[in-house]
């Protein structure tokens, strides 16, 4: 299992990664979403993979029964995930502050900066 | 509305005596409240009738709604895996007598869960409800069925 | 874009969402939700109804800026954090009170100023999207 | 000692407010902290004569060893002496040169500084204190030398100068870094009696070449001598100062005072003798063909300088005595022949040229007293203390025919140089149109002082060998030794050479046109010298900064990403690699179909986000891939996760779809080369992280933490969520960070949309009334 | 010991919050800000004052024990970042009120700044991984929007780089962490080096401390991934890159120097070897940008990148003086890059502009501002007794005693070409006369263009004092670096120190 | 039984939902691809709810109305954007 | 074992009906067909599949948010459709070309857009 989930992260990551080396300002959002999905799913598989229940207590009990699933990376991507959204929703309106300014989409044109 | 609110309560009063609330304790809590209304309030004529009415009412609706959601889904179904599809598309306009916006709300709802057809749109003026059906042979025939079916019964149970 | 049919839905499905997104806060201590998803729900369903009816209209049934809401949410999280200082524990140790009908803590209370954030946020930023021209 | 030291720089510091409240004495009022220095170095003088050096000592800082160690020997002594009294004289001299000048008083200040400073290198006792105090003379000299610092020229020549000294100190920092560590002590007085240990070190060669460099480019050596005459460009009085008497010397001293410590081996005499004679002839060769009074002293400057390498590098007792002689007798008559020169050239108007001067010795008559005075002294006539040193030079080098010969044409040189400082501008006919008057008294102190000093001190050379020159010859040499100068040391072959000397000296002066002419002719050659050497270093590490700045930004972020991507996977795989690959795997769990399903719908999903050409579907991809993941979640026990990657995909589609009313579809594609190029590094990444997560699946989960959280979540936090309970109190910090994260995201996004260059002047308007919200409030948009 | 080692977090986040809350009133927020600094400063001094002998101020927050909940833990190293956060936040803010446009101001410029602050310190106290990924978050959000604020175009097209780049090295971190986590099942960076000096794991280890260097090498600006650096940084007003200068890219090298101290030591000769083979290459490559640049702000940008070559060789060299002066060279540079950037700024605002070619006479017309410039400027440069003498000095005879040749002639090298740099922008706006006049864009009267001035004339005198005073500042530095040197205590105050 | 059926179902979702991936790919228009992923929501919540009868966890519901109604609205906002003729 | 064969039953039924709408989705010949697939289609099948559930468990807990899912998809999925079914008409999206009747179109009384 982790071997085909570790296939699917690395697709991710390549996939985020040639997104972002495209020309277009979406195609850049797009890859660093893919990217952190990729990054979660990491996590996710590094912190070890079980089948089981979710790491929730039943209602009257005081142990858990059977061994769930790690809570740990759980909560770490449940907050990355919220992180690389307010992340992904700010770039979203900078790159259309940018588009709106700048007059392009083009990320090759953007060099004004730079040299 | 007092009438059910009353029932709900009789159910839920039925479950904390017996002591067990489940689906099926409540149910049963259910059936035994509404009974003991409709004995209760057989000579206040009014209200009897909008509560009683409706709630036989709903149960029919339920009942012609759920025939007619797995036959036309089995129809839509049978067509979908056919190897040459049977199917008439066309969009008609149906004259609707619902008026207020939740009558048309739920007339477009009812029309778009029942498999073959969809709610495209109403006409500005609310009196022309645009629908998508799959098997138009002769647009007056569904304008019938709708009007007649769907329609009839539904501004029945509202109004 | 005015669809009576949207507008009608909407107007219905507006008050049993905020009702669930409350229930979403209330229980994510012991079940899934929590203040994050509760947040969102309420987001969400001020979202619908400024898309079905205007930003305006759905800024006018908030009453507050949602910047407000934001801010209040992250003071009431901060604060949670301080009841414990007076019993010489850390930062943001949780404190309970065992009330009659649930235990109240201040995690509790950090979870609503997730909550309040969260929806700040949301509609900040959506309000802000929709009336860009 | 240290606080006359702090006097000095205190003064430098009020320089600016003394020349508010007495601008019209500021040099006098600022000379008495110079001349305190100077007083109170005669009243040690007797002690130190005897071999009793002043030492004081304060820990600066502790951890690096350095201490503000200073220590006043015989060889500081004549320095400091030099440096103070001289100081003296050119701070009076300033204040007539810059009379009226708004900007005297930071004229003062820098020349002060400097003059604290030089006197900091001679006096400190710690190398790090030398240094700290050598690269002060570097940055006030930078100052004074950019004085003028609208003219285009002076600023070039000062930053030449101190790129140049300060690239050599930079060489000697290193040197006297692996100096201190070679001989276990910072402190020079403890160095110079290490010198076997030194000597015998590994690190000897390089500490020696190092300390040469340092030493060379402030002294101005071959090739680094270039830097001197184009310094010229600083005022007068600064250039008499540091270019003659102080700062270019500080290479000198610093070659002398470790001479006991690197001193005495081939090396040392090879090097320092071969670049000292260079230099010495070069300079006196090329001051022949000059005719602007500062170069013609300035190239006699870098001779001289060449000419106490020289006979430092020989090394016996003999040249040592003679250069300590010959620094004495270098800092009077040249301190004079600059402060004459910029009399003169202040009196008639910025005339610089001695071809175009003559006759004013009726005009001029002291200035013309001064400078006959020292030009005399210069060229080594009797009796003047030139002559004296010039003497002893001879003496000294009687093994070195070669050397002899050398000083021959050099002293020639200085003949000339001295006749046409001292004489030719004052003799003649006064050409037409030129004007001059007396300088006034404040400019004819220094040169009348020093002036007459060089017939002074001649007469009482004896005692001046014994006070000053033997206690430093005696330091450089490390061992006692004793100096005896004569006026008249008898007729001998020495004094035979010196006549020689002069009289191919006059025959020079008298020849002087014809040397100027071969000079011009000469010119396009010393485009090729190393002044054209340090343009073209220059203009080619410039050049190399522009095609690095043009390759690595481009500009382009893709290639910047490029970039990134490539250095992680070569640096990642290089780690890979000296880790062996990877171990076997263990604790692999079984494939179970719907998650291969959902596996491969994803990389299926991702695939279409990147081969798109309708964004709409790319990004209806990456909800696919989000949905997946979220099954993902719900099948390995996440509940919290699966619902909140649900919300979360569905409101990113929701925001991308918002934007998308103003962006515009993809239009710009890469050529087939690119995509070929980004998918080869992409893959290479992709790989990477595969492996890396495989690499770290042969490693067994140890989770005690989690368990923690599972057994402790209801009993102790009240919660029977445990992925809640992390976030809202186990981990509540990081959430507390996160929401802050979401807050200032919204805030920025609101901003963004809000404030816009263009929109600017209404917000401006608009803002202060109502809430900073811009347009919002009176706007009611929908989509 | 309940409270301090949280308080620079939630201080600033008070602050922020009450920012938000009074939006409407600049004038309440810029009193908001300034005090929260300058409680900052305060509170950041008592912790000093606090772990200056050594001890290690540990708080577990929510009172969960050390490997379970987050510790925050303060060391020498953090408790002097801390300082200089604090030094910061009073000048910037001062200054920032005072020179700051309004729509900003009204934007948010002020609680994003505080929020800024809080990340910034969050990085420096907490003891655990994935919550330094949090507050790296934070201080790059709130910095996004720092940059962007304003809109125009090239800080856009600035933003664009330096977000994409920078979430690409959140990625890359978030996947280390991941593994690390798989590996060793802590975050807590105690824990983690106990663990890994149990060994077992070592290729491993190199691989993900090599993801780790690379995450934090962009975030410091390291080459070759230092890309976002100058492409951004020159954009912004001066307040904003002048705090950015100040703690960005050193809270990049100080988590550099945080993991690479405490956890991955376990294969010097190939980690630190790469990093100071990255150090040497940054800072050349830092130099060299910098001297084809004819703008001062971008001169100044640029050179950062060199200056974090400087502060990363110590942490190569890895020897006890290597890191007293990376120590020494982080308090120095933090203090005087800032002041360039704000005298930078003021030049701006009376001359609007910061091109060398238009600018000029500056020396005559505005003295003050010259003394101010060229102290720091020389002190950039190194030459003594400034700061910035004894911190390169530091490294140089560190670099000498390890017998690192390359990278001593490197670093010397380098120095010239900054010093280069340095008289370039005091040649071209001081001292040669101005090619067309430029009239003064804000003519103030003396008294406001001293209080204008007053946040750069505090950094000059510290510039100073840090020379003069080297004394107390190395002992501190030596002792910190000693901590580093040997990270039991630290290992022992957060595992052994819970309650 | 019920063990035997959970697992079939699912893979005939998981096939559904691929089935509503290739529309997405394959559109041709925007509304295509809008109502394939608003499928492909609605299959994520058969899965998730047959996913809660397999594991005996209802924890997973709130997931699926969560996923209910925000992808309702997203499907809203796309409708809204199509109508307002923006550009795929 | 009554209701274990229910619970199979309902679940078969929705997983049928999610293949079927998969096949439709795939297969039919315009937008608007397509969307009697996607939508009703996939409504009913989860439909069944949380009635399913609801059996499965038996509890109020369940049962009540069973009820709830049902109702929110009973609302929410007809909405959609019109949304999009009105929106795809409007920009012009093509009717498949034996689709036999268009009042709309000849009713001509298309609603200028907002
Ligand atoms: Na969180
Ligand atoms: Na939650």
């Amino acid at each position: 299992m982790e071997v085909v989930l570790a296939l699917v992260i690395g697709v991710l990551y390549g996939a985020g990664l040639y997104l972002m080396m495209r020309r277009n300002l979406v195609q850049l959002i797009i890859g660093l979403g893919l990217l952190s999905h990729g990054a979660n799913l990491l996590i996710f598989t590094a912190g070890g993979l079980r089948e089981t229940g979710a790491p929730i207590l039943a209602e009257g009990e005081k142990h858990f029964a059977a061994m769930p699933a790690d809570p740990l990376p759980q909560a770490l991507i449940l907050t990355a995930i919220v992180i690389s959204f307010a992340v992904t929703a700010f770039a979203l309106v900078l790159f259309l502050r940018t588009y709106q300014t700048v007059g392009t989409d083009d990320v090759d044109r953007m060099k004004e900066t730079d040299t | 509305m007092q009438l059910f609110v009353t029932n709900v309560l009789i159910s839920l009063l039925w479950a904390l005596l017996t002591g067990k609330v489940s689906v099926g304790n409540l149910a049963v809590g259910f059936v035994l409240g509404y009974v003991a209304l409709t004995l209760l309030h057989s000579e206040k004529e009014e209200r009897k009738n909008s509560y009683f009415r409706k709630s036989l009412q709903i149960v029919r609706f339920a009942l012609f709604f759920t025939k007619e959601l797995v036959v036309s889904s089995w129809r839509v179904a049978r067509d979908v895996i056919k190897p040459l599809p049977e199917m008439r598309p066309g969009v008609v306009g149906i004259p609707i007598d619902a008026e207020t916006d939740l009558e048309i709300t739920l007339l477009a709802n009812v029309i778009s869960l029942t498999p073959g057809t969809l709610s495209l749109d109403v006409s500005p003026d609310r009196k022309t409800l645009y629908i998508h059906a799959m098997y138009v042979i002769n647009p007056d025939d569904l304008r019938k069925e709708i009007k007649e079916g769907l329609e009839r019964r539904l501004l029945e149970l509202l109004r | 874009m005015t669809s009576i049919i949207f507008r009608t839905a909407t107007r219905y499905m507006f008050p049993p969402l905020l009702v669930f997104s409350v229930y979403v806060l209330l229980r994510g201590h012991h079940y899934p939700g929590g203040g994050f998803v509760g947040g969102l729900f309420a987001g969400s369903a001020f979202s619908l109804y400024a898309l079905a009816f205007t930003v305006a209209e759905a800024r006018s049934i908030l009453r507050f800026d949602p910047r407000d809401i934001t801010a209040a949410g992250l003071a009431v999280a901060l604060l949670s954090g301080i009841p414990p200082l007076f019993s010489g524990n850390a930062f943001l140790t949780g404190t309970w009170w065992e009330l009659p009908f649930m235990d109240l803590g201040t995690p509790l209370v950090f979870d609503v100023g997730v909550y309040l954030v969260v929806l700040g946020v949301l509609l900040t930023l959506v309000f802000a999207l929709g009336e860009e021209e | 000692m240290f606080a006359f030291l702090t006097i000095c720089f205190v003064a430098a510091l009020v320089a600016p407010i003394v020349h508010r409240y007495f601008p019209r004495h500021t040099g006098a009022v600022l000379s008495v902290a110079p001349l305190a220095m100077f007083v109170w170095l005669l009243t040690q003088l007797a002690g130190v004569m005897h071999g009793h050096p002043v030492e004081q000592g304060l820990v600066w800082i502790e951890k690096l060893g350095l201490e503000l160690a200073f220590r006043l020997d015989g060889l500081s002594m004549l320095f400091a002496l030099i440096i103070s009294g001289i100081g003296t004289l050119v701070i009076l001299y300033a204040q007539g040169y810059f009379k009226g000048h708004p900007q005297q008083g930071r004229f003062l200040m820098y020349i002060i500084a400097f003059m604290a400073s030089m006197l900091g290198v001679v006096l400190a006792d710690h190398l790090l204190l030398v240094f700290i105090f050598w690269e002060l003379t570097s940055f006030t000299s930078y100052l004074l030398i950019g004085f003028n610092h609208e003219s285009a020229d002076a600023r070039n020549a000062a930053l030449q100068a101190m790129l140049v000294t300060v690239l050599g100190g930079l060489f000697l920092l290193a040197g006297m870094i692996l100096l201190a560590d070679a001989a276990g002590t910072w402190r020079l007085s403890e160095i110079i009696q290490r010198g076997h240990a030194i000597v015998e070190h590994q690190h000897y060669l390089p500490i020696l070449i190092l300390v040469c460099i340092g030493a060379f480019t402030k002294s101005a050596q071959f090739p680094f001598h270039f830097w001197l005459p184009n310094a010229m460009q600083a005022p007068t009085p600064a250039s008499a100062y540091l270019h003659s008497s102080t700062m270019v010397k500080a290479g000198v001293y610093l070659l002398a005072r470790l001479h006991p410590a690197l001193g005495h081996t081939d090396e040392w005499m090879l090097i320092l003798t071969t670049i000292g004679t260079t230099t010495f002839l070069l300079g006196a060769i090329m001051a022949l063909g000059q005719h602007v009074l500062k170069r013609l002293l300035a190239y006699t400057t870098v001779s001289a300088l060449g000419a106490m390498v020289m006979l430092l590098g020989v090394g016996t007792k003999y040249t040592i005595k003679a250069m300590a002689a010959f620094v004495l007798a270098h800092a009077f008559y040249k301190a004079t022949l600059f402060m004459v020169a910029g009399g003169i050239t202040h009196e008639t108007g910025g005339e610089t040229s001695i071809d175009k001067l003559g006759g004013l010795r009726k005009a001029m008559p002291f200035s013309f007293a001064c400078a006959l005075l020292a030009g005399l002294s210069m060229g080594g006539f009797p009796p003047f203390f030139g002559f004296v040193a010039k003497e002893t030079w001879l003496h000294a080098l009687g093994d070195h025919p070669l050397l002899i010969a050398a000083t021959v044409v050099g002293g020639a040189a200085y003949v000339l140089v001295g006749l046409s400082t001292g004489l030719k501008p004052f003799i003649g006919k006064m050409p037409e149109g030129l004007h001059a008057h007396e300088v006034p008294l404040s400019m004819r102190i220094g040169p009348m002082v020093l002036g007459l000093g060089g017939l002074v001190l001649a007469f009482f050379c004896g005692t001046i060998g014994h006070a000053l020159v033997e206690p430093a010859a005696t330091a450089i040499y490390a061992k006692p030794l004793e100096v005896h100068l004569h006026l008249w040391a008898g007729f001998n072959k020495y004094l035979v050479i010196s006549l020689v000397t002069l009289a191919i000296g006059t025959g020079c002066y008298l020849a002087r046109p014809f040397f100027v002419k071969v000079a011009e002719r000469l010119r396009p050659i010393t485009r090729f010298g190393p002044d054209a050497v340090y343009q073209l270093k220059l203009n080619s590490v410039l050049r190399f900064a522009a095609w690095q700045t043009r390759v690595m930004q481009t500009g382009i972020l893709r290639d910047y990403i490029r970039v990134t991507v490539l250095s992680v996977v070569a640096l990642v795989g290089a780690a890979f690699y000296r880790a062996g690959g990877f171990q076997r795997w263990e604790n692999l769990s079984p494939i179970s179909p719907r998650i291969a399903l959902v596996a491969m719908l994803m990389i299926a999903a991702a695939f279409a986000t990147t081969y798109s050409k309708s964004r709409l579907r790319s990004i209806l991809s990456m909800g696919v891939v989000g949905y997946s993941m979220a099954m993902l979640f719900t099948f390995f026990g996440a509940p919290d996760l699966a619902m909140t990657q649900l919300v979360i995909e569905t409101l990113t589609v929701i925001l991308l779809a918002l934007a998308f009313y103003h962006l515009p579809p993809f239009s710009h594609g890469s050529t087939k080369r690119t995509r070929a190029i980004d998918v080869a590094i992409a893959s290479g990444a992709g790989v990477m992280v595969t492996l890396l997560v495989l690499a770290a699946l042969h490693v067994q989960t140890p989770t005690p933490v989690s368990d923690y959280y599972l057994d402790h979540s209801y009993k102790d936090a009240h919660g029977r969520n445990v992925v809640n309970v992390i976030l809202v109190d186990f981990r509540a910090l990081d959430t507390l960070g996160e929401i802050t994260v979401l807050t200032i995201a919204a805030l920025g996004a609101y901003a963004l949309l809000k404030l816009r260059p263009g929109r600017r002047r209404d917000a401006l308007v608009a803002l202060p009334r109502d809430s900073g919200e811009g347009t919002a409030s009176t706007k009611e948009g929908q989509p | 010991m309940t409270l301090l080692p949280s308080l620079p977090i939630t201080i600033p986040l008070a602050g922020a919050v009450l920012c938000m809350l009074f939006r409407r009133s600049i004038a309440v927020q810029k009193a908001i800000a300034f005090c929260t600094s300058a409680i900052i400063l305060l509170t950041s001094l008592c912790i000093m004052a606090h772990t200056k002998n050594g001890t290690i101020a540990v708080m577990n927050v929510g009172s969960w024990q050390a490997p379970f909940g987050i510790t925050l833990a303060i060391d020498m190293l953090s408790s002097v970042m801390l300082v200089l956060v604090g030094l910061l936040a009073v000048g910037v803010s001062a200054y920032a009120c005072f020179d700051l446009d309004r729509p900003r101001m009204q934007l948010g410029f002020f609680p994003l700044m505080l929020i800024l602050l809080m990340g910034v310190n969050g990085a420096f106290v907490t003891g655990d991984l994935f919550n330094l990924y949090v507050w790296f978050e934070v201080l790059l959000t709130a910095s996004f929007i720092l940059l962007a604020l304003g809109g125009e175009r090239q800080q856009l097209e600035g933003s664009i780089k330096y977000v994409a780049l920078n979430l690409l090295s959140s990625a890359l971190f978030l996947a280390g962490i991941g593994i690390l986590y798989g590996m060793a099942g802590t975050l807590n960076m105690a824990e983690l080096a106990h663990l890994v000096q149990e060994g077992g794991r070592g290729g491993l280890v190199t691989m993900v401390a090599v993801m780790f260097m690379m995450a934090f090498g962009i975030k410091c600006g390291m080459f070759p991934l230092y890309f976002w650096l100058p492409a951004s940084y020159p954009t912004p007003p001066a307040a904003v890159t002048a705090l950015f200068s100040g703690l960005l890219t050193k809270v990049g090298v100080y988590s550099l120097i945080r993991v690479f101290t405490l956890i991955f030591d376990t294969d010097p000769d190939f980690l630190h070897g790469m990093i100071l083979a990255g150090a040497g290459l940054t800072m050349l490559s830092g130099v060299l940008a910098a001297a084809a640049q004819y703008e001062m702000r971008k001169i100044l940008a640029v050179h950062i990148v060199s200056q974090i070559g400087y502060i990363v060789m110590g942490l190569g060299l890895f020897t006890k003086l290597a890191l007293t002066g990376t120590i020494v060279y982080l308090i120095h540079v933090i203090i005087v890059k800032t002041n360039l950037f704000l005298v930078a700024g003021a030049i701006n605002r009376i001359k609007g502009t910061y091109d060398l070619h238009k600018l000029g006479g500056l020396y005559k017309e505005k003295p003050g501002l010259s003394i101010l410039f060229i102290i720091s400027a020389m002190s950039l440069a190194g030459v003594p007794p400034l700061s910035g003498f004894f911190a390169k000095l530091t490294l140089i005879i560190a670099g000498l005693r390890a017998e690192s040749w390359l990278i001593v002639v490197v670093a010397l090298g380098v120095s010239l070409l900054t010093l280069y740099s340095m008289t370039k922008i005091w040649t071209y706006v001081f001292w040669k006369p101005a090619p067309e006049p430029l009239p003064d864009l804000d003519p103030m009267s003396k008294g406001k263009w001293f209080v204008f001035l007053l946040p750069m004339i505090g950094y000059t005198i510290l510039t100073i004092a840090i020379g003069v005073f080297a004394g107390p500042i190395f002992d501190y530095a030596d002792a910190a670096a000693g901590q580093l040197m040997n990270p039991q205590g630290y290992i022992d105050a957060v595992l052994g120190g819970a309650k | 039984m019920v063990e035997l059926v959970c697992p079939l179902v699912m893979l005939m979702l998981t096939v559904a939902f691929a089935a509503a991936f290739v529309r997405v790919v394959i559109g041709p228009t925007l509304s295509d691809r809008v109502i394939a992923l608003d499928m492909a929501a609605t299959i994520v919540v058969a899965l998730i709810l047959t996913h809660c009868v397999q594991s005996g966890s209802f924890y997973y519901i709130p997931a699926a109305i969560s996923i209910a109604l925000l992808s309702f609205i997203g499907t809203v906002v796309l409708a809204i954007y199509i109508s307002r003729g923006g550009a795929e | 074992m009554i209701r274990e064969i229910l619970v199979s039953i309902f679940l078969l039924a929705g997983g049928v009906l999610s293949i079927v709408a998969a096949v439709g989705v795939i297969r039919l010949p315009d937008l608007f067909c397509r969307m009697h697939a996607a939508t009703k289609t996939g409504t009913v099948g989860v439909s069944a599949i949380v009635i399913g559930m609801m059996i499965h468990f038996g509890n109020i807990t369940v049962t009540s948010r069973g009820v709830l899912v049902i109702a929110f998809f009973l609302l929410t999925a007809p909405v959609a459709a019109h949304m999009i079914g009105r929106a795809a008409y409007r920009s012009g999206v093509a009717l498949w070309i034996l689709t036999r009747i268009d009042e709309w179109k000849t009713h001509g009384e298309m609603e200028q857009d907002d």
